[in-house]
C-alpha cells in the first residue's frame, strides 16, 4: 500500500512523459489521477491505521542491495503518517493551483509528480539509503521547477537553493555512512539503528559528530538560522504552486528528519546540541518575525513568517518533552496548511495585479470580499488566533519548551507579537483603507482558486476547533519516542 | 615464473600507457598509448587464466573480445582523426578546444 | 631456466619499446616501436601457452592495428613535427601519477608472488572455438556486429568532403 | 436549566455564522433579527440561571466538562496524557455577568437595528456583534483557562473587526490595529502566565488549579509571576495603565459597537479574568498590591484626561478606563465583591451612556460637544435617560453606581488610606467630567444653530433600549444590594493556605488552617462600610463637584474653564496628549520598525553573505590552496592552471583550462591513482 502511495505519482510522471505535449488536458488529467491515487491510498490507510500502537505500520521490506545490506523498507507511524497525508493532500491542492501554468505544461507536470514521489518517499522510507535517495530526489525537480517556471531571478534562486541544500545533504550522507560503518552488523535500517543494542555501539563523541552532520543537512531544509537565506529568495521566485509545496512539505522534511533520524539514532548528540538548538529556535522566531516585519513584498513576508513558524517547531523539539514534540509535529501539519493557503492567496493577487508590493494596493476588502475574508482568516490563523489551526500547536510548542527553558521561551513570546504586527500591517495596507482605483477592474476569486483554497480553509478551522483527531494520530508515537 | 612477474610487466606496461595518454601531444600518440594499455590488460587476462584457472579458456576469450573492441576503436578513432585533421589542420590535442564552453 | 630467459627478454623488449612509443619525438618511430611492443606481447602470450591468443595478437595487432596506425601517421605527419616537442607540460605530473599508481598495482602483484602454474600449458584453440560457437555465441555475434559498425563508421568518417 | 448553560455561548456563535454566511449583503436585511432572537434566548437562559441562584434552587458553582483533545505531557518528571476539557463553570459572578452581558448585548443589537440601518455592511455588523458576545459569554462560562484564553483572543479579533468596521477610512484602520496590537502586547503576559500555570499545575481546569493553590502548593514567587502575567493580560483588555491607549481610539467604530466593547464585553473581560483567577492573587500579596496600584493609577490618569476632552465619545471612553481602574483597584484591595458589583452596574450605565451619546450623535452628526448644547429641548427622552446614567456614574445616592462605588471606597479605605484619598479624588473628578459632558450637551443654549435645528428625537428602536437600560441603571444597584444579595451571589473566594504559610508542607496545612481562617475572620470583620463621617463627606463632595461643573459649563460660553486652561497651560497639554503614553508607544513602534529593518539588513547583508557567499569564498580559497599545491608539487611547468573564472558567485572555480581534454584526463587519472592506491594499500 505504501509503495502504491509513493510510486503512483511516478507512474503518472512516466505517462505524462509519454503524452504528446500538445495534449494539455490529458496531461493535467493524468497528473490529477496520479496524485489523486496517492491521496486516496493514503486516506485508505486511515481505516487500518492503529492509533493505539507506537510501532511502525504497513511495513514493506525487501532486500535492495544485499551486498551493502540496503533494504527497500517503507513504513509509517504516528509521526510520519500525518506528513504523508499532508503531502498527498497538498500535492493535489498545488496541482489545482498549477492549472494556471501555461507554458511547457508537460515538463512542469512531469517534474511536479517526480517531486511528489520524492516527498512521499522521504516520509515513508525507513532505510537511510532509501531516505537519502528520496531526499535528493526532491532536489532536482525543485531546481527545475524554480529555475524554469520562476520569477525574474529564477536561475539564481534555483541554483542557490540547489547548491545550498546539496551541500547540506553531503554532510548528511557522511553521517549516514558513518552510522553504517559504526553499527554492527552494518545496517542502514533506521529501526535497527534505534535499538538499544546498536545504540550502545555509538559512543557520545561519535554521536555528536554524526548528529552534527545530520543536523547540518536538515537545518538547511528546515531552515534554521543561519542557513535560512535561501528560503525567501526561492519562495519569491518560485511559481505559486511550487511555493506552496516548498513551504508546506519541503520544510517539513527537515524537522521530520530531525525528529526521526537525528533524535532517534543519535539521541546523545541531540541532547548535547539542545542548548544551541533552543538559541537557534529563539532566533528563528524573533528574528524571522522581525525580518518579516521589514518586508514590503507579500510573498517574501510570508516566506519569513515560515522561518518564524519553523522556529516554533524547533522550540517544541528543543523542549524534549512529549508536549513539545507533539506540538512540533502538529505545528508542521498546521503550518503546511496555513502557509500553503497563504501562498495560494498571494498568488491569486499576483496573478491579477502582477505585483506583490503591499503599498501598491489598498481597500481591496471593498471590491474582493471573499478574497479578503479568506486572506484575513489565513493571516489570523498564521498569527495564532484561537479557533484556527495555528493556535493549539503553537501553544503546545511553547508549553513543551517552557518547563525546560523558561527564559528563551519567554523571549520567544515577543515573536508572537511581531508576527501579529506584520500580518496586521499587511492586511491594513492591502485590504483596508481607501480603495485604490487602479484596481477597479479586479475580480474576486475564480472557481478554480476557490477550489484550491477552500479545503485548506476548512481544515484550518477544523483543526483549530477539534484538534483531537490529528493529535490522537500522533500521541502514541510521540509518547513512545520519549519513553526511551 | 610466478604470476607476479607477469602482473608486474602488465602493470608497468599499463602505466607507460597512462603516461603516454597523459603526455603525448599528438593525438595518434594518445591512441598508441591506449593500445598499450589494452595490451597490458590482455597480458593480465592471459596470465590469470594460466595461473589461476587453467581448466577453462575464459581469460583468452575475454582478451579476444578486448582485441576486437580495440580494433574497432582504432579504426573508428583513426577515421575520426582524419576527419578532424581535415577540418582543423592539426594533430595536436591542445588545439582541439571544441569542448571549451 | 630457458623459461626465465624468454620471459625477461620478452619483457624487456615490450617495456623498452613501450617507453620508446611514448617518448619518441618522431611519431613514425613511435609507431614502429608500437609494432615491436605488440609483437613482444604476442611473445608473452606464447610464453603463457595461449596459442590462439598469440596468433590473434600477431594478426590483429601487429599486422593490423600497428600497420594502420603507421599509415595514418604518415598520412597526417609533417616535416615540421620532427622539430616539435611531442610531450606536453604535464609530464612531471604524469610521472608522479604513474609512480603513485604503480605502488598500488605492484602491491597487488606482490600478492601473487608464490603463485606457480599448476600444470603444463595445453592448446586451447579448440576450446575457444567451442565456447564461441556454443555458450558465448551471443557475445560473439555482438562482437561481429561491433566490428561491422566500426567498419561502417570508419568508411563514413574518412570519406573526403568532395566525395560526399 | 443550568444543564443547558453551554448553550449560552453557542447560540450567538451559531447565530453569527448564520448571519455572516446566510443571505445576501443588503442594507435592509432582516438577518439582524436572527441575532436578536438568539440573544433573547440567551438572556432567558441566563436569567433563569441567575434567578435559580438568587432563590437558591440552583446550586452554584455548577461545573460540567467534556473531553476536547488529549496531549501527552510531563510535569516535574511525571508523564501523563492530559485530557484537555472544554466545559462550563457557572459560579455566582458568572451568573451575574451572564445576565449583564446578554442584556446589554440584546439592547445594543436592538438599538443597532435603527442606528446601523442602511449601512452597506449592515448584516455583517450584526454577525460581528453576535460573535463578540459569544466570545465574551464563552469566556465567562468556561471552566478551562485555555478556552478562556481562546475566547479572550477571539474577543480581540472581534474588537478588531468592530473598531475597523468602517475600514474605508484611515482612522478606524489605525485604531483597530492599535487595539489589537496593544491587547496582544498584554496577552503575551497572559500567555506566559498560562505556560507557567501548566508547567506547575499540569492542568488548565480552573477548579483543579484552584485546588492546587488552595493546598498552598504554589510558591509565592511563582504565584507573583503568574499574577503579574495575568495582570498584563488584563491591562491590555481592560485598558489599564499603561495599555489603556487603545480604548479612546476604539470609538472610531460604530457607536453601539463601542457601547458593547465598553460596557459588556471587551473591557470587562480583564476584570473578569482577574476575578476568575483570584486565588492566584490571594496567594501572592505582591500581585494583589500591583493590581490595586495599577487600577488606582489608571483611574486617576483616565479621569484627569477626561477633564479636558471635548469629544463626547472620548470623554466616555476615558470614563470607562477610569471606572475600570476603580474595579481593578477594588479587586486589588481585596474587594472582590465590590469590584464585580461595580462591573455589573457599570455595564448598565455605561451602555446607556454610549447609546445615549450615539443617539445624540445620530441626531446632530458630530462628536464635538462644543457644537452641541440645549439638546434637552429637542431630545427629551434621551436627555432624561442620560441624566439617570450620569447621576448613576457620578455616584449620587440611590442610583446603582452609588452602591457599588460606595462599596469599593469602603474596601479601599480598609485596605489603605492613601489609596482611598486618591480614589475619592478620582470619584470627584468623575462626577465633574460627567456633568461637564451632560451640561455641555443638553443644557444651556444651542451653540451651533444649524446642527441644533436638524436635531430630533431618535426613533423608538433607539429610545426603547435607552429606557430599559435607564431603569436598570437606576435600580440594579439597589436591587442587588438589597439584603446583602450581592454578597451572597458574589462571595469572595478564599484559599485555605494563605501566603505566609505557603511554604509549609502539606502535613502542616491542617495547622495552618485555623490561623488562616482566623485571618479571614478578621478581614471579614473589617469588611464593613465607611465610617459615617467619611460617607457623608464623600456625598457632599460629589454634590459639590457636580455644582462646580454646573457653574462652569451651564452657559453658552465657558470662560471660567478657559481661564483655568490659560493659567494651567502645561498641565492641559499634558492631559491633552494623554500623559504622553501614546507617544511612548508610537516611539516603541518606530523603534521596533527600525529593529526590524536592521534585522533584515543583517539578513541580506551579513547572514546571506557569510553563509552563502562565504561558502563560495571557502571554495575559492580551497581552490587556490590546491592550485598552490599543484604549482609546488607538479612543478612550475603546470603554470597558471586554468583561468580564475568564478561562476555565479558560488565561487566554484574551474580548476582546469577549459576544453583541454588531456587535463581532464589528468584529473581523472589523479583521482583514479589516489583511489586505487588508497584502496589497494590498505
Amino acid at each position: 500500500m505504501l509503495s502504491l502511495i509513493v510510486w503512483s505519482p511516478l507512474v503518472g510522471a512516466l505517462i505524462v512523459l509519454m503524452t504528446p505535449k500538445e495534449k494539455v488536458r490529458a496531461i493535467q488529467t493524468v497528473s490529477f489521477v496520479a496524485a489523486g491515487v496517492a491521496l486516496a491510498a493514503s486516506l485508505t490507510l486511515l481505516l487500518n491505521f492503529d492509533r493505539g500502537s507506537a510501532a511502525m505500520q504497513f511495513v514493506e521490506r525487501w532486500m535492495w542491495i544485499p551486498s551493502l545490506n540496503v533494504q527497500y523498507l517503507l513504513g509509517i507511524d504516528g509521526l510520519s503518517y500525518p506528513l504523508v497525508l499532508l503531502t498527498a493532500f497538498m500535492s493535489v491542492i498545488a496541482l489545482v493551483g498549477s492549472l494556471g501554468i501555461k507554458e511547457r505544461v508537460k515538463e512542469y507536470f512531469f517534474w511536479f509528480l517526480l517531486l511528489e514521489v520524492g516527498m512521499l518517499g522521504v516520509f515513508a522510507a525507513l532505510d537511510l539509503v532509501l531516505f537519502y535517495v528520496f531526499w535528493e530526489l526532491t532536489l532536482v525537480p525543485m531546481y527545475f521547477l524554480i529555475g524554469v517556471w520562476g520569477g525574474p531571478k529564477k536561475e539564481f534562486a534555483a541554483i542557490k537553493f540547489f547548491l545550498y541544500t546539496l551541500s547540506g545533504s553531503v554532510f548528511m550522507l557522511l553521517s549516514i555512512l558513518a552510522l553504517y560503518f559504526k553499527s554492527a552488523p552494518h545496517t542502514f535500517d533506521m529501526l535497527e539503528l534505534m535499538k538499544p543494542g546498536v545504540q550502545s555501539l555509538f559512543d557520545p563523541r561519535f554521536q555528536i559528530l554524526a548528529f552534527l552532520g545530520l543536523y547540518f543537512g536538515m537545518a538547511i531544509k528546515i531552515p534554521a538560522f543561519p542557513f535560512h537565506t535561501w528560503l525567501p529568495l526561492a519562495h519569491v521566485e518560485a511559481p505559486t504552486p511550487i511555493s506552496v509545496i516548498l513551504a508546506a512539505v519541503l520544510l517539513k522534511m527537515g524537522v521530520y528528519g530531525l525528529l526521526r533520524i537525528a533524535y532517534g539514532i543519535t539521541p546523545l548528540g541531540f541532547a548535547w546540541f539542545l542548548p544551541a538548538l533552543i538559541v537557534i529556535a529563539v532566533i528563528n522566531i524573533v528574528y524571522g518575525a522581525l525580518c518579516a516585519m521589514a518586508q514590503t513584498d507579500m510573498k517574501k513576508m510570508v516566506a519569513y513568517s515560515s522561518v518564524n513558524h519553523m522556529g516554533y517547531c524547533l522550540l517544541g523539539i528543543a523542549g524534549m518533552s512529549a508536549t513539545g514534540f507533539s506540538g512540533a509535529a502538529f505545528q508542521m501539519v498546521n503550518h503546511g496548511i496555513i502557509t500553503g493557503a497563504l501562498f495560494l492567496l498571494v498568488g491569486v493577487i499576483y496573478d491579477r495585479a502582477h505585483t506583490r508590493d503591499v503599498s501598491a494596493f489598498g481597500g481591496l476588502a471593498l471590491k474582493l470580499p471573499v478574497y479578503s475574508g479568506l486572506m484575513a482568516m489565513t493571516c489570523f490563523a498564521s498569527l495564532g488566533l484561537p479557533g484556527l489551526a495555528g493556535f493549539i500547536s503553537e501553544f503546545m510548542c511553547f508549553l513543551g519548551a517552557f518547563s525546560a527553558w523558561p527564559w528563551p521561551t519567554a523571549i520567544s513570546v515577543v515573536g508572537i507579537i511581531a508576527t501579529a504586527a506584520f500580518f496586521l500591517r499587511m492586511m491594513q495596507k492591502v485590504f483596508l483603507g481607501a480603495f485604490n482605483e487602479k484596481w477597479a477592474g479586479m475580480e474576486d476569486m475564480t472557481a478554480r482558486e476557490l477550489i484550491s483554497v477552500m479545503p485548506l480553509a476548512v481544515v484550518t478551522v477544523w483543526f483549530g476547533i477539534a484538534p483531537k483527531w490529528p493529535l490522537d494520530l500522533m500521541n502514541k508515537t510521540i509518547e513512545h519516542m520519549l519513553g526511551k | 615464473m610466478t604470476l607476479a612477474h607477469y602482473l608486474t610487466v602488465a602493470s608497468l606496461l599499463f602505466l607507460i600507457g597512462v603516461f603516454g595518454a597523459l603526455t603525448r601531444r599528438n593525438i595518434i600518440g594518445i591512441l598508441m598509448s591506449i593500445e598499450l594499455m589494452f595490451n597490458a590488460a590482455n597480458i593480465n587476462l592471459a596470465a590469470f587464466e594460466r595461473f589461476l584457472h587453467p581448466e577453462g579458456v575464459a581469460g583468452a576469450t575475454l582478451a579476444l573480445f578486448i582485441m576486437t573492441v580495440a580494433a574497432a576503436e582504432v579504426v573508428v578513432g583513426l577515421a575520426l582523426l582524419l576527419a578532424i585533421y581535415r577540418n582543423t589542420d592539426t594533430a595536436y590535442v591542445e588545439d582541439y578546444n571544441l569542448l571549451k564552453g | 631456466m630457458i623459461e626465465h630467459i624468454v620471459f625477461y627478454s620478452l619483457s624487456t623488449v615490450v617495456l623498452v619499446a613501450a617507453v620508446c612509443v611514448v617518448t619518441m619525438r618522431n611519431t613514425v618511430h613511435s609507431s614502429l616501436f608500437l609494432g615491436l611492443s605488440l609483437a613482444g606481447v604476442a611473445g608473452l602470450f606464447a610464453a603463457l601457452g595461449a596459442d590462439f591468443l598469440f596468433a590473434a595478437q600477431v594478426m590483429v595487432y601487429v599486422s593490423g592495428i600497428a600497420v594502420l596506425i603507421m599509415f595514418s601517421v604518415m598520412l597526417l605527419g609533417r616535416a615540421s613535427d620532427l622539430h616539435l616537442r611531442q610531450v606536453n607540460e604535464q609530464w612531471m605530473a604524469a610521472v608522479l601519477i604513474c609512480t603513485v599508481s604503480s605502488a598500488g598495482l605492484l602491491k597487488i602483484a606482490r600478492a601473487y608472488c608464490g603463485t606457480l602454474a599448476p600444470s603444463a600449458p595445453t592448446p586451447d584453440t579448440r576450446a575457444i572455438g567451442r565456447l564461441f560457437m556454443g555458450e558465448w555465441l551471443l557475445p560473439f555475434e555482438l562482437a561481429s556486429l561491433v566490428l561491422t559498425a566500426a567498419l561502417l563508421g570508419a568508411v563514413f568518417f574518412s570519406r573526403s568532403e568532395a566525395s560526399r | 436549566m443550568i444543564e443547558h448553560a453551554y448553550l449560552i455561548p453557542l447560540i450567538p456563535f451559531f447565530a453569527s455564522f448564520i448571519m455572516l454566511f446566510g443571505g445576501k449583503e443588503d442594507p435592509h436585511s432582516n438577518m439582524p433579527w436572527v441575532g436578536i432572537a438568539a440573544m433573547g434566548v440567551c438572556l432567558a437562559l441566563s436569567v433563569s440561571v441567575f434567578w435559580g441562584a438568587v432563590t437558591g434552587t440552583v446550586a452554584l458553582p455548577y461545573e460540567h466538562n467534556w473531553h476536547w483533545f488529549s496531549i501527552a505531557a510531563s510535569i516535574a518528571g511525571r508523564s501523563f496524557v492530559y485530557d484537555m476539557p472544554v466545559g462550563v463553570l457557572i459560579d455566582g459572578p458568572a451568573a451575574v455577568t451572564l445576565v449583564a452581558v446578554t442584556l446589554v448585548s440584546l439592547m445594543v443589537q436592538v438599538y443597532s437595528v435603527a442606528y446601523m440601518h442602511g449601512d452597506v455592511r449592515f448584516k455583517r455588523y450584526f454577525a460581528f456583534v453576535s460573535f463578540f458576545t459569544a466570545a465574551m459569554l464563552g469566556l465567562v462560562a468556561s471552566s478551562n483557562l485555555l478556552v478562556t484564553f481562546a475566547c479572550w483572543e477571539l474577543m480581540g479579533l472581534c474588537s478588531y473587526l468592530l473598531i475597523g468596521f468602517w475600514f474605508e477610512r484611515e482612522g478606524p484602520c489605525e485604531a483597530q490595529k492599535k487595539a489589537f496590537m496593544t491587547t496582544k502586547l498584554g496577552d503575551s503576559g497572559l500567555y506566559l502566565a498560562l505556560l507557567l500555570i501548566f508547567a506547575k499545575v499540569g492542568s488548565f481546569q480552573l477548579s483543579q488549579i484552584y485546588q492546587f493553590f488552595d493546598k498552598g502548593l504554589m510558591p509565592a514567587t511563582i504565584a507573583t509571576v503568574i499574577g503579574i502575567g495575568i495582570l498584563a493580560g488584563a491591562a491590555g483588555k481592560s485598558a489599564q495603565a499603561p495599555l489603556f491607549i487603545w480604548l479612546p481610539d476604539a470609538m472610531e467604530g460604530p457607536t453601539p459597537g463601542s457601547a458593547l466593547i465598553h460596557a459588556a464585553t471587551m473591557v470587562a473581560a480583564g476584570i473578569l479574568l482577574v476575578s476568575k483567577t483570584y486565588f492566584v492573587f490571594l496567594a501572592s500579596p505582591t500581585a494583589m498590591e500591583s493590581a490595586a496600584w495599577m487600577g488606582l493609577i489608571t483611574a486617576f490618569l483616565a479621569a484627569s484626561m477626561a477633564l479636558v476632552s471635548y469629544d463626547i465619545k472620548r470623554v466616555l471612553a476615558f470614563s470607562t478606563v477610569s471606572q475600570l481602574g476603580f474595579m481593578m483597584c477594588a479587586l486589588g484591595a481585596g474587594g472582590f465583591t465590590s469590584g464585580l458589583f461595580h462591573m455589573t452596574t457599570h455595564a448598565f450605565f455605561k451602555a446607556l451612556l454610549f447609546l445615549g451619546a450615539g443617539s445624540v450623535i445620530h441626531s446632530v452628526h458630530t462628536n464635538d460637544m462644543r457644537q452641541m448644547g440645549g439638546l434637552s429641548k429637542k431630545m427629551p427622552l434621551t436627555f432624561l435617560t442620560m441624566l439617570i446614567a450620569v447621576l448613576a456614574i457620578a455616584g449620587v445616592p440611590g442610583l446603582s453606581g452609588y452602591y457599588s462605588k460606595d462599596m469599593i471606597l469602603a474596601d479601599v479605605w480598609n485596605h489603605d488610606h492613601l489609596m482611598f484619598w486618591i480614589l475619592l479624588c478620582t470619584a470627584l473628578m468623575t462626577a465633574f467630567y460627567m456633568f461637564r459632558l451632560f451640561f455641555l450637551t443638553f443644557w444651556g443654549d444651542d451653540r451651533d444653530h444649524e446642527k441644533f435645528h436638524h436635531a430630533h428625537e431618535s426613533p423608538a428602536l433607539i429610545t426603547g433600549p435607552l429606557v430599559v437600560l435607564a431603569v436598570l441603571s437606576a435600580f440594579a444597584g439597589a436591587g442587588l444590594n438589597h439584603d446583602g444579595l450581592v454578597h451572597k451571589l458574589i462571595p469572595k473566594p478564599t484559599i485555605s493556605v494563605m501566603p505566609g504559610a505557603a511554604v509549609a508542607a502539606p502535613a502542616h496545612a491542617s495547622e495552618a488552617k485555623p490561623e488562616a481562617s482566623a485571618h479571614q475572620a478578621s478581614t471579614e470583620h473589617h469588611d464593613g462600610h465607611l465610617p459615617a463621617w467619611l460617607h457623608m463627606t464623600a456625598i457632599v463632595l460629589v454634590l459639590g463637584s457636580i455644582t462646580l461643573a454646573f457653574l462652569m459649563y451651564r452657559g453658552p460660553t465657558y470662560a471660567a474653564a478657559d481661564a483655568i486652561k490659560a493659567n494651567l497651560g502645561p498641565v492641559f497639554t499634558l492631559l491633552d496628549r494623554r500623559w504622553y503614553v501614546d507617544d511612548f508607544f508610537y516611539a516603541l513602534v518606530t523603534v521596533s520598525d527600525k529593529v526590524a529593518a536592521l534585522a533584515f539588513w543583517i539578513d541580506a547583508n551579513v547572514v546571506d553573505r557569510v553563509f552563502v557567499d562565504g561558502w563560495g569564498l571557502l571554495m575559492r580559497i580551497f581552490a587556490q590552496i590546491s592550485d598552490a599545491f599543484d604549482n609546488l608539487f607538479v612543478d612550475s611547468a603546470v603554470d597558471g592552471v586554468g583561468g580564475l573564472g568564478n561562476d555565479l558567485g558560488v565561487g566554484l572555480r574551474s580548476l582546469v583550462r577549459e576544453g583541454q581534454v588531456q587535463e581532464y584526463l589528468m584529473y581523472a587519472a589523479i583521482a583514479f591513482s589516489l583511489a586505487a592506491t588508497l584502496i589497494l594499500t590498505r
